[in-house]
């Protein structure tokens, strides 16, 4: 039925020249993803990209699918998603591959199929920091309080896993309770005061996602007059995972103590810098590359340019180049 | 308003050249109406002539399309004046309008409990005001679990409680037994001594000599006649309303059912407990059975056990020498057993479909192969029911829920015969149904009847009971008096009142 | 017939049907002693109502609705859309506000009004336009969902004023005011039902509307109210949550909708209108928090704890049926 | 009281609440002509119809459900527990499979077998124990969703056998083979609805059970087919989306009912039973997809596209209720 070429030239936001590229954002209520999609149009306009306008898929998989649809009808060359679900979108790869519309997949890998590269950073690394930290904070032992994402999220299963991992071979004294949360504030904060009436001694708080879980504990330390200095005995370690400028305002005022950064503004930038490689028919190997990352073949065909994701506290939190420090405030 | 102060005393009602239409059917057209103060008018006419129309534009529960109402001369108030309305006019409407899970006290004085409810005060109001009209239901049961009997006399409780100077009633008698009328008739003449006026609808002509000074005929939405009852005999009525000039025949007596003919529908020892104790009834092929009974004689329990609605707890039901399985309406119809249940609301019909699916419900299975009906076919066969059975409706495509009442009981008879039943269960089969359609209806039972059906027909009415062979009377529960054809009224009414022997 | 133990009988059923999840409170206050002392302690306790007021105030406002014979779906969207609107007006744009900074004590008044518009609204397109009240606040879910995203660009506001924050968080007497609040609503919201005209004219309407306009009950006006309160006590708890939590999340309330029906339902309200009262369904929020309290204290495996909660649920639903011996309707 | 006029307007008035929203397809096929002349080009119309399938086939389900007057919300769990059970038995340990290791031909069966099992369960807790359909539905709904991520641990499954796949990709004549299959399943729905005995008894189940009854229906038997039919197409549905994504998502289906609901009573069906028609309810699937396709192509703002397609809903609604001058039941 229809072929690529069919489509005269839809691009929404027109301007410049050059083959459409298409953007799928997968969801317009969390801070993180937020501040990605306003990346995009900048850093689209900075290089002087044809970027059709945005799509939402809103977390749905069967709404990726069909905007990827509609995107490819209206003559998207190439397609930047973050598929929110890594393993219902294999079908949509092979399609898009058959049509040799190259994908670049931001912050999740899938599970199969290929794309034509995936720009993410390593999410079992942030369980992995986020441990060694209240690891070495808690001196190696406490207890530990989890707030996990969902269990069908990769991205929060790989932290868990990571942490859960690091945890009981490092730290073999420090009891974590896990708590599954749907990556809802609500049920973190209920989680947390059904655990300190239980344990009153908890120690240490690691949330997975900084925009959701964050207010909501502050808000419950605060009332239960937890929200005490570092130098207190009372005060409970909390490692943070995200990197929005809140944050990074809680690491200033000493009411947390880390979160890991998740680059938005690297995620937006390089993802466009592949969509237009990919147009331009440039292709990469493993290795170093010249923007401090490193691209890794993680199976046969696919291959991840792993963005660093620093850790930040006290010490660094006011370094400018963190991209929770570069948007609005 | 007193007649003393002069001539010109206005009318406690008026509906001037009041119309209104539903869809393509003209409900009413061009109808006025005054009514006396202090009289008691009845209101006649066919079933689905605009009757019970009229009474939802008098009590405001819609406004006219044309044409207006007064009351005491001055302009009724607008229709989405609720409390004014209900200040002029009380009314028994003829679709029950009980809340079924709020409790009988609280439905007696719906929206008059006062701003802050007193529970116990409320149920003690509520126990006076029934046992002033003698009906015997505790205050604080749930309405829904009334009977339909005990259901009416709460309406007609309400109604005649709410102190308003005119009070409308929409076909109160057909859900009533012969002692509860008598009561009704009393307290009726008791108002209207008081001054009250009224506006009476019925299908029992009798009931209209013998509570209303003047009556109101329409026919076929427009307005026919209006005079004093004296002036217009029975024959006169009845001709004023089918527009024919033929009196009611009388009940011609039906040939004896021969002695050899079998039994078609046997009960034997059935009991249902707390219902009716160990009933023995034999009904042959062809023959007509009635029964009859106060509220609580068991008698429409019974019918519903031979329905197959209802389970017994003991004895059998056997047709043409088959047990029936007991409990179940599949297993009584393919019995051969037709039921026409006691309540067309709530167990006879479903609003949303149309009448032809309402008739045919039944013998759906036999409009094609492989469950399949055929859509023709089945028009064509509520078509011939239509005809048959005098049903006034748009058209077999009609929803049932746009009928008339007594054409609504009408679809459930129809229904009920559409198997071509061995053996026919009737409820109360002409309640609300006029007198003509009466004719009608029952001339269908006998039609079936003279075809072998074997008929048991449970009725609180006299007229229903004379087409009977025999008359069976319940008193708690057991059959006290069998009655051969040839009873005097007094006789059924004295068994009833369970004064005989 | 006699009617004395008919009478008795009445009365005792209607109880009854009251009670029925009182034995339900009663097994899971007991399993939760034996899974860990702690569940007992007046802290735990207080937790589990705190964590459940803002849920009781939507189940009293749906309870009330249902009840009328009708429906809400949009309460859900409410809570997040009316705080996050009263937020937005008053903080600078800088914090993702509208840039308009109004004053901060607007803030209250603000999202309790937007609760009544939306109220209205829905309240509008139902009766006046005769829209079912099932696909109007749907859509209202949807378009109020939408607009929140709309006005805070999908972002969470932090910044709140403190009179956002403090009826989440004070405390009166050593509870939480938020419990006091909710105890009063119910406490007002039973009176009104059982004892007032107005409330008793709910029951009438939602168990057959001919027979309530025919005893002159003003059936619209009613349920408009009864909508219009609905949204106000939705704003309401949207303010309880946006103070609990600390902030205005972009999803705030999303999902809330089923859990509400599922705690009015539980708790003997009727989807057909006209049967349920307020104290079943507060009882129906209770089983449900205590089963989630349940749960995290004894630590079930993340991996079963959905389909442990969903089982239970059944369970306590087939032993009430089995001690009242009362079919529930559709 | 002429009887012709009155039959003719009677047929025209059915006929026209079925077609209610055909103007609005018709509106929007224009608008999205205009929007971008992408819209109507083959490919596109069949990728709308294809991404509508699983969806329709929910709303077959449901319909037909709410038709007799109940109420079944855990369709969207059986949509991906049912291919993820089917599939969890027949792969390898390794691949997230149960390790059972069943020959991978029955995968298909026993997915078909596990809605009918769901269905079956539902209509036993209904209508044996008198539960009410909502809540033994939710709770199903919650059980049957903390299966699937108990069996799967959250994780997706990709490894599919073929015959899994087939379904969902496999293309008849141009067309995907899933929309052929809808629309078959479409037309056998409509002709025993419309025209069979056991489809018009489940009009009456639902317009008054009470009448059904006494007509000599077997009220309790339909209604439980009726269900296990529903759980069989929820299974299909799964299937087939399972098949058109490759693979079994831990959160397929998830959220899914809200739109069902949308898309039947948006069509006509009433939430109260009896009312409603398959084509009206395929209609409401088709706004629905188009909406979404047209504001897809149109490039709504992400931060608004949610507003505006709330909005939408509700403009189209108002219009239906004023084009066919009928008011709506709640
Ligand atoms: N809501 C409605 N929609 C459509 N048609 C209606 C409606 N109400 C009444 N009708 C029609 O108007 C006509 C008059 O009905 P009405 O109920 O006034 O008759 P009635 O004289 O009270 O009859 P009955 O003695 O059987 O009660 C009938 O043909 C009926 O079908
Ligand atoms: N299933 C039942 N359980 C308990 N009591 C019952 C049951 N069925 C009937 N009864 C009681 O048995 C008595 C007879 O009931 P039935 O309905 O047969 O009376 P009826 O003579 O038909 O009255 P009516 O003429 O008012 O319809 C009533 O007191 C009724 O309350
Ligand atoms: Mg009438
Ligand atoms: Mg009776």
């Amino acid at each position: 039925a229809c072929d690529s070429g069919t489509a005269p030239g839809t691009a929404a936001s027109g301007g410049a020249q050059g083959a459409p590229i298409a953007v799928d954002l997968p969801r317009a209520d969390s801070d993180f993803w937020n501040s990605y999609a306003k990346y995009i149009p900048r850093f689209a306009k900075d290089s002087g990209l044809n970027l059709m306008t945005p799509t939402n898929s809103q977390n749905d998989i069967a709404k990726l699918v069909a905007n990827t649809q509609a995107l490819t009808s209206q003559g998207a060359k190439a397609i930047v998603m973050a598929p929110q679900d890594t393993g219902a979108i294999a079908t949509t790869l092979a399609q898009l591959e058959q049509r040799k519309i190259p994908v670049v997949a931001v912050d999740t890998r899938p599970d199969k199929g290929n794309v034509y590269m995936v720009v993410r950073a390593d999410n079992r690394a942030y369980g992995q920091k986020a441990c060694e930290f209240l690891g070495a904070k808690l001196g190696g032992k406490g207890k530990v309080i989890e707030f996990q994402g969902a269990l069908s999220s990769v991205n929060g299963r790989d932290r868990s896993e990571a942490f859960a991992e690091c945890m009981s071979s490092k730290f073999p004294g420090i009891t974590v309770f896990a708590e599954p949360t749907d990556w809802e504030g609500a049920k973190a904060s209920a989680a947390l005061q059904t655990r300190l009436a239980q344990h009153p001694d908890i120690n240490g708080i690691y949330m997975q996602a900084g925009g959701v879980f964050l207010a909501p504990t502050l808000q419950l330390l605060r009332t239960k007059n937890l929200l005490v200095p570092p130098s207190d005995p009372k005060h409970i370690f909390v490692v943070s995972n995200d990197g929005i400028p809140q944050e990074f305002d809680a690491i200033r005022k000493g009411e947390i103590d880390a979160t890991v950064s998740q680059p938005a503004d690297l995620y937006a930038k390089y993802a466009l810098f592949y969509a237009k490689a990919a147009v331009d028919g440039r292709t990469f190997q493993p290795g170093k590359t010249d923007h401090g990352s490193t691209i890794v073949q993680v199976r046969d065909g696919l291959l991840e340019d792993q963005l660093p994701a620093p850790l930040v506290t006290k010490d660094n939190v006011d370094d400018s180049t963190l991209w929770g420090n570069q948007i609005g405030k | 308003m007193t007649d003393a102060t002069g001539a010109s005393t206005a009318p406690a009602v008026e509906a001037v050249h009041t119309s209104k239409r539903f869809g393509a059917t003209t409900a009413l057209h061009d109808v006025s109406l005054a009514i006396a103060p202090g009289s008691t008018h009845a209101l006649v006419g066919r079933n689905g002539a605009g009757k019970s129309t009229l009474v939802s534009l008098l009590t405001g529960l819609q406004g006219p399309d044309s044409g207006a109402v007064a009351f005491d001369g001055r302009p009724a108030p607008p229709v989405s004046d609720r409390a004014a309305w209900r200040s002029r006019v009380a009314c028994v409407f003829q679709r029950s309008t009980i809340i079924p899970d709020l409790s009988v006290a609280e439905n007696l004085f719906l929206n008059r409990q006062g701003d802050l409810v007193r529970w116990g005060a409320l149920r003690r109001r509520a126990a006076r005001l029934l046992e002033e009209y003698a009906v015997d239901v505790d205050p604080a049961a749930r309405a829904g679990d009334l009977g339909v009997e005990q259901r009416q006399l709460v309406e007609i409780a309400r109604a005649l409680s709410q102190g308003a100077r005119f009070i409308i009633l929409d076909e109160p008698t057909a859900r009533l037994d012969a002692t509860a009328i008598d009561r009704l008739f009393g307290r009726l003449r008791a108002l209207s001594a008081t001054g009250v006026t009224m506006l009476f609808i019925s299908h029992h002509l009798q009931e209209v000599y013998a509570v209303c000074d003047t009556v109101t005929v329409l026919r076929d939405a427009r307005h026919v006649l209006t005079a004093p009852v004296a002036d217009v005999d029975h024959d006169a009525l009845v001709a004023a309303m089918t527009g024919e000039a033929v009196g009611l025949t009388a009940v011609e007596p039906r040939p004896p059912v021969a002695a050899g003919t079998p039994v078609a529908l046997r009960l034997s020892g059935l009991t249902l407990r707390d219902s009716y104790t160990s009933i023995d009834v034999d009904v042959r092929a062809g023959e007509i059975v009635g029964v009859t009974g106060s509220g609580s004689s068991g008698k429409v329990a019974l019918a519903e056990t031979v329905g197959g609605l209802r389970r017994a707890t003991a004895g059998t039901v056997t047709v043409a020498g088959r047990p029936v399985p007991p409990g179940s309406v599949p297993a009584a119809l393919a019995a051969g057993i037709g039921l026409v249940p006691q309540d067309r609301h709530r167990e006879g019909l479903v609003p949303l479909l149309s009448v032809a699916e309402n008739a045919t419900l039944p013998i759906a299975a036999s409009f094609g192969p492989l469950g399949y009906v055929s859509p023709g076919r089945r028009t064509a066969t509520a078509r011939a029911f239509i005809d048959r059975y005098d049903i006034r409706t748009s058209g077999p495509s009609a929803p049932v829920s746009s009928l008339s009442g007594g054409n609504a009981q009408k679809v459930v008879l129809a229904r009920a015969l559409s198997a071509s039943p061995s053996v026919l269960v009737l409820i109360n089969p002409t309640a609300g149904v006029d007198v003509r359609s009466k004719e009608s209806l029952l001339g269908a039972v006998r039609t079936a009847a003279g075809d072998g059906t074997a008929v048991l027909m449970v009725s609180d009415e006299l007229d229903d009971l004379r087409h009977c062979d025999r008359v069976l009377v319940m008193f708690h529960g057991r059959v006290v008096a069998a009655l051969p054809a040839g009873w005097s009224d007094t006789e059924v009414v004295a068994a009833v009142e369970g004064v005989s022997q | 017939m006699t009617t004395v133990p008919a009478r008795l009988s009445g009365i005792r059923l209607a109880r009854m049907r009251d009670l029925t999840l009182v034995p339900a409170i009663v097994v899971l206050l007991v399993v939760g002693a034996v899974v860990d002392p702690v569940f007992l302690s007046s802290a735990n306790i207080v937790n589990v109502l705190q964590q459940q007021t803002e849920l009781s105030l939507l189940v009293l406002a749906e309870t009330v609705i249902l009840i009328g014979g009708r429906f809400d779906l949009s309460l859900e969207s409410t809570v997040g859309l009316a705080p996050a609107l009263g937020v937005a007006l008053v903080i600078p744009a800088a914090s993702n506000g509208l840039g308009t900074s109004w004053p901060s004590a607007l803030a209250v008044p603000i999202i309790l009004l937007v609760g009544l518009l939306v109220g209205a609204l829905n309240g509008l397109l139902i009766l006046r336009f005769g829209l079912s009240a099932f696909i109007v606040t749907l859509g209202m879910l949807i378009v109020l969902r939408g607009l929140q995203i709309g006005i805070t660009g999908g972002q969470n506001l932090f910044e709140l004023p403190p009179s956002v924050l403090y009826l989440g968080n004070a405390t009166w007497l050593g509870l939480p005011l938020s419990i006091w609040l909710c105890g009063l609503l119910f406490a007002l919201g039973i009176a009104a039902l059982g004892w007032f005209r107005h409330g008793r004219a709910v029951y009438a309407i939602g168990g057959n509307v001919d027979a309530a306009r025919a005893a002159g009950i003003r059936s619209d006006r009613v349920i408009w109210i009864v909508f219009m309160v609905g949204g106000v006590l939705a704003a309401l708890a949207g303010l309880l949550m946006t103070g609990r939590l600390g902030s205005v999340a972009a999803a705030q309330g999303q999902g809330m909708i089923f859990t509400v029906f599922a705690a009015a339902v539980i708790g003997g309200v009727s989807m057909d209108g006209g049967k349920g009262t307020l104290f079943g369904a507060l009882c129906g929020v209770l089983v449900l928090g205590l089963i989630n309290n349940i749960l995290t204290l004894a630590g079930v495996s993340a991996q079963w704890i959905q389909a442990v909660y969903g089982l239970i649920i059944l369970v306590a639903l087939i032993l009430a049926r089995v001690t009242t011996g009362k079919a529930q309707d559709s």
